[in-house]
């Protein structure tokens, strides 16, 4: 059975690679001096970076008056651009934990991208709940720690707070995870470059890995608890963010479904971001024989179910609005699809939604050009959605003499556009100082006819 | 304590496991094997036990949980009972997040506090490099010497007999490190 | 080898530091946690000459305390309730009495250096008597206890409550220049009012409720 | 750190402790094992560092200067209330004053005064802030520089000494003079010139009222309406709730008779015709779009009815075409009639015909000493056009050589003020005795500032009989002079006004009190604020049915019609300077910071009109204003109506009062004002100042000037495109019919409603002590926004300027939202205080992370501002939208203004939120003086500031435990309700339905 075992499953890594090429071809783009290309899109992040720290640097100094709120949208931009990015920094940990206990071996080529996503991503997020309070230097306070106020702690009634305690482990967490994970690469480049600043670094970094099989049976074993922590943690995390607005009683937000449609809706946006950036990387890094057409084909498959899993809880919460009987919440729904915000509500079915069924069509899905224009509407699609569900909700909410509009000003639309400086500088950096995809998991992927054959070898001799 | 080893080198984990599974079928005592990824059923090979660090694990994540619920009952119902939304002083239910919180924290922290710990890895540490291509394609065996059944010919030849692409002896430090 | 030394100076360093920290932690503040402030006055004031030696009720000088929710420093007429007579210690008034005494003269106003300041802002001359043109001044005290501007104290509900001066000020009546004695910290605040309500205060039982509102509007 | 100054500084640890030797190196490595001298000290500044941090944190030294002489009966930190005269219009309602360390902070209504019973219109809480106005004048000015008053007196006394040989025209022109001092004084100071006279210049006038009686009964007086006694009143565009007259004791008094209860559902019947939709209007039982002109013709029709019920001769003349319909008025009709003695008809016209008419119909029913008292009379209004007509005219002519002018700003307040202006240039002497350099002042050769109201000496007499004191408060600030000093001086006596007032009340108000002593009589009166005593009857002739005619056709030369009214809480071009009164919401329209021309929807419509776009409102005399137009739903559609009294001298000043920031724009545009001027507008007709005129051309003018409204969605019912079948209009504010009340107390109660308690927890918090809150009848609430301008006073609400409240960011803790219903003719506007609802299962206290806002043990929502971090999830979760966050940091730069925070409230930093916290600071008060005493506290004892200013009694605070409060039983009415009760929020504040008094709702065509 010469061809049978790579029909059924398409070789993860193509090409025909050594291990010592997989060293090279991953570590390659650190070793290069970095493409114009490359510093093209660092000066634009970095604009962009720049751009935003000027802009919450005057926020900060001025007041959240300059941003575009008022007394009855109290979040808006802030808001949506958090619950945006954590729902980005989903697919990471999902495909590194959730496929790594599924055992999807496909998922070595993205996961250390993906990683290092979820933690930017999260960066990105957790500025903005910090920055969106009226007195952001008071932020410790959400801390319970022992103070001057005696018997006085934190409110953990509050969804805020679950937040506070769901981001910062998340993030924690994430960030322990993908270290945990380049461990074994680092020693890889320690062991591989010559003595300098870099040897240096990442022999201090990968804590005297040294390869033992011992360390990786425990390595393994942590890699794991990790993994299965991070999948609850996942869903835990999205559905603390949904509680945002589920455990408050305005309508539009009262809402029972919101668990599953945030998480839903999360990794919905974080793989298409994933696969942005996975095409981008494919196409930038020359990492074709890595990022195969394989990986993406399944990255949209996934990606499209989870768009109709949106899709049926966009159709689930007016149906739930008309069967409640509750003229309110009817109300909130109508006016999400006629009132003034009715273009922002299309634009999020469009985008979320209808968009995505294009990728039923196998030949679209290997079409990277068609691919990465959807990835990028689901993008747009899935910030509306948030953007959505918070403006929409709060602008004309119980008393109609409360209801107002919101216009964002061009401060909340400078720290939008810094929170993408700063999540593509992070990654751009990343890019250049970390290899992308995990050399050793790749490794051990990669060569999995012939393990298989030698573990069928030592069960003939067992028995 | 010094000893000396045997440090065999292999260009695939196949040579490497095959090698494993017979040099300690011969009785000899393996020190460690070194590998650039993780060789499943090389554990099996070596006959090493399963890790135990699921347990701090599950201990970390009991104490997070249990520790964190008791924190937030003492902080709202009784250090200084306050009256949020006319909610019970100790509503349970909005306990539970954030005690999940803690306990994931807790656990997935422990764990990996616990695996440096266990295997020794620090900021800084510098290791002795057995092979400085075992974390690229080189896979490394180390064998005692100093057992009673340990006889250099023939291991050798069996080493061989797995394509090992070289075999020498090394001498470790004191403590057991290897060189 | 030098590294190390260094890195042993460090460590012994912040060892001593932490030290310094821990054992100073009773008097160790953050911002706005003034203990034990005892700044000086304009004038020498004792307390413990007033309150303690001659026994002076507080109220007789802090006469709000029970009407306001200031105690008020007391204005420099009720000084000179007694100091238009009392210019200088007894000690010294006494030993000029007989020093006139034997002299056989009308004794000498005598006026001690403290007491002087006060009639000087009043506007008084060597004979106490008012200085034509001379504007009468407040005397600049320097605030002890200070609360922020977010906490309303008042006086009157603790005095009716029956709450001692000493439980928040401390012994006033044994210090020579007056101190802040207590934290005045929220968490002391709460602490007593939790203690009062479940002890009571002098075995009478209190409501002191532990409300935001009742110190935050 | 403690540091000895003469410290000897060691070279090397050995040199200190005594080994160093003399010729000892440099000491590069002064410690032994190789730990360099510059690596040491980095090691031991990092201990310093550390154990200098346990030190830090010690606040700046602050001082506390007590005073020399304690005076007697003061206690820093304790309120005293004075009893005093409101100054800030001629109603004169009673004031108290509350004065905390030495500075007026809070006016009150003073709850034994006559005619104002307690309440205390926007204007009067707003006197504070004026006071503290840093732009007042301090000084006298001469030729518009700053001048000494010696220097002022001399050259004013030199002018007067001229005039008393020539026989040029001396002319002292005030607003209406309630003051018999200052009446005195005047009349005093004008005595020895041969040609001078007082000309009294109201800001909106009421001539024609007291021209018409002059001719029906013989004397020229303004009654004094009694709206307590009259269950029957009918009003022809007479804003008395808002603006008209005395605005809070007609309120006061008409609030009696709106209270049905399940006992008695009786109420008084209130119909409003009028163009324009005011507030008194959209608070009538019946209301009728009838442009001014109209008046006469439907009064016409109305007098000849009842005259032939009553069996008199109708008046003369033929009768128009009514505009109403037939049985319309016959309803009426018969209700007046049935309710003779008891009914009441007014009408603020000017036309002399109309108010003829009225006199007419209020002789007809009998009115007269009941209802309408001319027996005596109101003083309130005392303008008389035609003087100000022919002063206009011998200005114009040179005749007038001395003009003087106090309390009103005599060429903002008239049209056509370049030729006013210009022929006041004739004029050899012209003295100002205004505040600030207001129109007028800018032109005349003096400015004499009086003082503020609460800096002086006065008195007032609103009504025959009845003379109030006004007391001042604090030391005058600057250094003004009040106008009695002032005048005195000019006629050669030199005192003080204390003396000139108390010398007048000696000679000529004590005598008319009939006591013995005037000590007495003074003490009391200055205690009490006010004296009361029977007034001679005024002499009326008989009623005189010859002067009355019918109006038989349309006062039209057709076009549209303008009218011109009072914004309420802005009355007075006086008052522009009040930014606490420039940013309350006009309770109609809801627009701050600015006039407009209001136009009917269906004007709108034809004119294609969006709210702000500018229109040009052009007069048949060619005069035309532009102005931002606003769709004001009930107005009449040839009706296009301006507010008076903005465009004033010095607003620029409001530039930039609210946050500066990148995308801020300023409150008012550079060189502009805030409004226009719609003074000039006004119509000169038959010898009065009319604020009504036909033939008005409204079009387009292109360009917009964005409103600052406080509401966006102005009614219940949703937009109908996105409205769900079934809850199109939303219970919010329930209302029903007086009928249907007769035959159900609890009617208007939405149906679908649970009215059981569930809770899905256990109730851990038992109110077992007291439990706060706040019971706001609806049915009386006119909407007058007073509690709004209280609030604001009492609890350090800034203001936040045009543009801030464009977006929607007004920080009034206290709203008063107002919802329309209706088309047309049927156009309902229902008022709804709405604030904090401290409700027991408080959505916004769940949300906050750091336990800033939890619940009181009283059932208060408490909010500490200092642990607030400002999420504003709060905000977002609040149902009511209460919650006010502090976008900014609001300016506190003004020391002088800053004299007007109360120092009992925190004054908010920016970022965090703030809300109505139901006055706890009055309840921690109130508590506390209640320990004091050693009692409980009585209900009463503690009142909220809205509570205390509410005109129409209509909100209640109190004890919900306490079962002999009021609040106790205004919570058993059948009419209260709960907002969003079905929501199980449990909010301590209770609504008490609305009820119309007729017989179905409104029909027609709801409007949105």
């Amino acid at each position: 059975m010469p061809d049978l075992p790579p029909l059924l499953r398409p070789p993860l890594v193509t090409g025909n690679k050594t291990l010592g090429d997989v060293t090279r071809d991953i570590c390659a783009p650190m070793d290069r001096r970095p493409t114009a290309l490359w510093w093209g899109a660092f000066a634009v992040s970095l604009t962009a970076l720049l751009i935003g720290i000027a802009a919450v640097w005057y926020q900060i100094a001025t007041g959240i008056g300059t941003w575009g709120l008022n007394k009855t949208v109290g979040w808006a931009f802030d808001i949506t651009n958090f619950v945006f990015w954590v729902g980005i920094g989903h697919a990471g940990t999902l495909i590194s934990a959730v496929l790594f206990l599924f055992r999807q071996k496909w998922r070595t080529a993205v996961n250390r991208s993906a990683e290092a996503m979820t933690l930017f991503a999260v960066m990105c997020a957790g500025i903005f709940p910090l920055i969106h309070m009226g007195r952001p230097w008071l932020a410790f306070w959400m801390a319970p720690y022992p103070n001057t106020r005696g018997p006085l702690w934190v409110n953990f009634k509050s969804p805020l707070l679950w937040d506070v305690f769901a981001i910062s482990t998340y993030l924690a967490i994430s960030a322990v995870f993908w270290y945990i994970g380049l461990l074994p690469d680092l020693a890889t480049i320690r062991d591989r470059s010559e003595p300098g600043w870099r040897k240096r670094i990442s022999s201090f970094l990968c804590l005297g890995w040294n390869g033992s099989a011992r360390t990786w049976l425990r390595y393994e074993t942590v890699y794991l608890l990790l993994a299965g922590l991070a999948t609850p943690l996942v869903f835990s995390v999205h559905t603390i963010v949904s509680m945002d607005f589920a455990t408050a009683v305005i309508p539009g937000w009262h809402t029972t479904i919101f668990p599953p449609y945030f998480v839903a809706g999360a990794i919905f946006s974080g793989l298409a971001m994933v696969l942005t950036l996975m095409i981008i990387a494919r196409a930038v890094m020359q990492l074709k024989d890595y990022i195969t057409l394989t990986h993406i084909d399944r990255m949209c498959k996934l990606m499209m179910s989870m768009g109709c899993i949106v899709g049926l809880a966009y159709g689930t919460e007016f149906f739930t609005a008309f069967y409640s009987g509750n003229g309110y919440e009817q109300f909130v729904f109508k006016n999400r699809a006629l009132g003034p915000f009715a273009w922002a509500y299309w634009t999020m079915v469009s985008c979320n939604v209808l968009i995505p069924q294009l990728l039923w069509v196998r030949k679209l899905r290997a079409t990277l050009p068609v691919v990465f224009v959807i990835v990028i509407l689901v993008n747009v699609g899935m910030w509306f959605e948030r953007f959505v569900i918070i403006v929409t909700s709060l602008h004309r909410d119980f008393l109609p003499s409360s209801w107002a509009s919101y216009t964002p000003t061009a401060i909340e639309i400078a720290t939008f556009v810094g929170s993408f400086g700063l999540f593509f500088t992070c990654f751009l950096v990343f890019c250049r100082i970390a290899p992308v995809i995990a050399i050793a998991e790749i490794k051990g992927a990669a060569h999995l006819p012939k393990r298989q054959a030698v573990e069928h070898h030592e069960e003939e001799q067992a028995a | 304590m010094s000893d000396r080893v045997l440090v065999a080198t292999f260009e695939h984990e196949d040579d490497l496991l095959a090698a494993t599974a017979a040099v300690r079928r011969d009785g000899q005592r393996i020190v460690d094997a070194f590998t650039p990824y993780a060789v499943h059923g090389l554990e099996r090979a070596m006959g090493l036990r399963p890790s135990r660090l699921t347990w701090v694990c599950f201990f970390c994540g009991m104490a997070g949980a249990l520790g964190m619920l008791w924190f937030e009952h003492w902080t709202a119902a009784i250090d200084w009972p306050l009256d949020v939304g006319g909610k019970p002083w100790n509503s349970m239910p909005s306990d539970v997040p954030v005690a999940f919180e803690a306990a994931v924290l807790l656990a997935g922290f422990g764990s990996v506090l616990a695996l440096l710990a266990v295997s020794r890895l620090f900021p800084g540490k510098q290791p002795p490099i057995i092979d400085p291509r075992v974390t690229d394609d080189r896979f490394v065996l180390v064998i005692a010497q100093s057992d009673a059944a340990f006889d250099l010919n023939v291991i050798t030849t069996q080493l061989a007999d797995f394509r090992a692409l070289s075999v020498e002896e090394r001498v470790t430090l004191p403590g057991g490190e290897l060189q | 080898m030098q590294h190390r030394v260094i890195t042993f100076v460090l460590l012994i360093g912040l060892g001593f530091g932490l030290l310094a920290l821990g054992a100073g932690m009773s008097t160790w503040r953050l911002p706005d946690h003034e203990q034990g402030y005892a700044p000086q006055q304009p004038i020498d004031y004792s307390h413990r000459l007033h309150a303690g030696e001659l026994g002076i009720d507080c109220l007789f000088c802090h006469s709000a305390a029970d009407k306001s929710r200031h105690a008020g420093i007391p204005s420099s007429d009720v000084c000179m309730k007694c100091h238009q007579v009392v210019t200088s210690s007894f000690g010294v008034l006494q030993e000029e009495m007989g020093q006139a005494a034997k002299e056989g003269r009308k004794p000498h106003l005598v006026v001690s250096a403290e007491l002087r300041k006060l009639y000087d802002s009043l506007g008084l001359n060597e004979t106490l008597q008012p200085i034509d043109g001379a504007v009468p001044q407040s005397i600049p005290w320097v605030r002890v206890h200070n609360l922020p501007d977010h906490v309303h104290f008042d006086h009157r509900a603790h005095v009716a409550a029956g709450v001692s001066c000493q439980k928040c000020h401390g012994p006033v009546e044994s210090m020579q220049r007056m101190k802040q004695f207590e934290s005045l910290t929220m968490g002391w605040c709460v602490t007593c009012h939790q203690e009062s309500t479940q002890h009571g205060i002098n075995g009478k039982p209190v409501d002191a409720k532990t409300d935001c509102a009742v110190c935050h509007y | 750190m403690s540091r000895n100054t003469n410290n000897t500084y060691w070279k090397s640890l050995a040199e200190r402790d005594g080994h160093a030797d003399s010729e000892s190196p440099a000491p590069q490595r002064a410690v032994a094992n190789g730990l360099s001298r510059r690596e040491f000290l980095e090691a031991a500044g990092f201990t310093l560092s550390l154990t200098t941090l346990g030190g830090c944190g010690r606040a700046p030294e602050s001082t506390a200067l007590p005073f020399v002489v304690q005076p007697e009966g003061m206690v820093p930190g304790r309120s005293q209330v004075y009893a005093s005269t409101c100054g800030g219009c001629s109603a004169a309602c009673g004031l108290l004053v509350g004065v905390r360390d030495g500075r007026p902070l809070k006016m009150e209504g003073m709850p034994e005064h006559p005619l104002s019973r307690g309440g205390l219109c926007a204007i009067g809480q707003a006197l504070p802030l004026a006071l503290y106005d840093s732009q007042r004048l301090t000084t006298p000015l001469a030729d518009g520089k700053v001048a000494e008053w010696q220097a002022v007196d001399r050259a004013i006394a030199g002018q007067l000494a001229q005039l008393k040989a020539s026989d040029g025209g001396i002319r002292f022109v005030t607003n209406t003079v309630t003051s018999p001092t200052l009446q005195a004084t005047i009349d005093a100071f004008l005595a020895p010139y041969q040609d001078a006279r007082h000309v009294t210049l109201d800001a909106v006038s009421c001539s024609a009222i007291l021209d018409a009686h002059e001719k029906t009964h013989g004397a020229r007086v303004l009654p004094h309406y009694r709206f307590g006694q009259a269950a029957v009143i009918v009003s022809f565009g007479a804003d008395f709730l808002g603006t008209w007259i005395s605005p809070v004791e007609f309120t006061a008094a008409w609030q009696t008779r709106r209270a049905p209860t399940a006992e008695h559902p009786e109420m008084s019947y209130h119909v409003q015709f009028e163009g324009r939709m005011s507030l008194t209007g959209g608070n009538a039982d019946r209301r009728f779009r009838l442009p001014p002109g109209q008046y006469g013709v439907v009064l016409s029709h109305l007098a000849s009815k009842l005259a032939s019920l009553a069996g008199q001769a109708p008046p003369a003349g033929n009768l128009g075409e009514s505009p109403i319909a037939e049985h319309e008025l016959d309803d009426l009709v018969n209700r007046l009639w049935d309710a003779r003695g008891e009914s009441l008809v007014l009408s603020d016209s000017q036309d002399l015909a109309v108010q003829l008419l009225v006199n007419r119909i209020n002789h007809i029913l009998e009115n007269n000493g009941k209802t309408v008292d001319l027996a005596r009379p109101s003083r309130q209004r005392q303008g008389r056009d035609a003087a100000v007509v022919e002063l206009i005219e011998e200005l114009k002519a040179g005749k007038i050589a001395a003009l003087f002018v106090a309390g009103t700003d005599l060429t903002h307040n008239l049209p056509d003020r370049d030729a006013l202006v210009k022929a006041i240039g004739k004029t050899k002497l012209a003295v100002s005795f205004a505040e600030r350099e207001d129109d007028f002042a800018a032109v005349a050769h003096f400015v004499c500032p009086d003082h503020h109201p609460l800096e002086s000496w006065l008195d007032a007499e609103p009504i025959a009989g009845l003379v109030s004191l006004s007391q001042p408060t604090l030391q005058p600030l600057g250094g003004t002079r009040s106008i009695l000093e002032s005048l005195a001086r000019w006629s050669g006596r030199e005192d003080s006004a204390y003396n000139l007032l108390r010398d007048h009340w000696r000679t000529a108000i004590f005598p008319r009190a009939k006591v013995s002593s005037f000590q007495a009589f003074w003490d009391q009166s200055l205690h009490d604020g006010f004296a009361e005593f029977e007034a001679p009857a005024a002499t009326l002739g008989d009623f005189q049915m010859d002067a009355v005619a019918a109006v038989g056709v349309e006062a039209t030369d057709g076009g549209d019609i303008l009218v011109l009214y009072s914004k309420v809480g802005l009355t007075d071009s006086r008052h522009a300077h009040n930014p606490w009164l420039q940013e309350l919401p006009d309770p109609t329209t809801k627009v701050t910071w600015d006039n407009y021309a209001c136009v009917s929807p269906a004007t709108a419509d034809r004119l294609k009109l969006a709210d702000g776009e500018l229109v040009r409102v052009e007069t048949s005399a060619g005069v035309s204003i532009e102005l931002p137009a606003l769709t004001q739903p009930g107005q009449h559609d040839r009706v296009v109506a301006i507010a008076l009294a903005y465009g004033v001298r010095g607003t620029d000043r409001f530039a930039n009062i609210g946050p500066q920031w990148l995308e801020g724009r300023p409150t008012v545009a550079p060189g502009e004002r805030v409004g226009k001027n719609a003074a000039e507008l006004i119509a000169v007709r038959d010898g009065r100042l009319h604020y009504d005129a036909s033939g008005v051309t409204v079009t387009k003018a292109g360009g917009r000037r964005d409103l600052a409204t406080t509401q966006e969605h102005h009614s219940l019912e949703v937009p109908p495109h996105v409205a769900p079948h079934g809850a199109e209009v939303r219970d919010i504010v329930q209302a029903t019919t007086l009928a249907d009340f007769a035959k159900d107390s609890h009617a208007g109660a939405p149906h679908a409603h649970h009215h059981g308690d569930t809770q899905f927890w256990a109730e851990d918090h038992p109110r077992t002590g007291h439990a706060w809150g706040l019971v706001v009848d609806l049915n009386k609430c006119t909407g007058c926004s007073a509690c709004l301008i209280a609030c604001q006073a009492e609890n350090n609400v800034p203001v936040v300027g045009k543009d801030e409240v464009r977006r929607q960011r007004e920080m009034h803790w206290l709203r008063i939202d107002r919802y329309y219903s209706g088309a047309g003719d049927d156009v309902d506007v229902a008022h709804q205080p709405m604030m904090c609802q401290h409700c027991d299962n408080a959505p916004c206290e769940t949300v906050c992370p750091v336990l800033a806002t939890v619940h009181s043990d009283e059932g208060l929502n408490e909010q500490a501002y200092n642990r607030c971090v400002g999420t504003r999830y709060c905000a977002n979760n609040c149902p009511y939208k209460v919650r006010r966050f502090n976008w900014f940091k609001y300016a506190h730069e003004d020391p002088l203004q800053n004299l007007v925070l109360n120092p009992d409230v925190t004054v908010r930093s920016r970022g965090v939120m703030e809300k109505c916290s139901m006055c706890v600071q009055r309840i921690e008060e109130g508590k506390i003086a209640a320990r004091q005493r050693g009692m409980p506290v009585a209900d009463g004892d503690i009142q909220t500031a809205c509570q205390q200013s509410c005109a129409a009694q209509a909100i209640v605070f109190g004890d919900i435990n306490d079962g002999h409060s009021e609040i106790h039983q205004a919570l058993q009415n059948p009419r209260q309700y709960r907002v969003l009760d079905e929501f199980n929020f449990r909010p301590s504040v209770a609504y008490l339905r609305v009820v119309k008094n007729r017989e179905a709702p409104n029909g027609g065509d709801h409007h949105a």
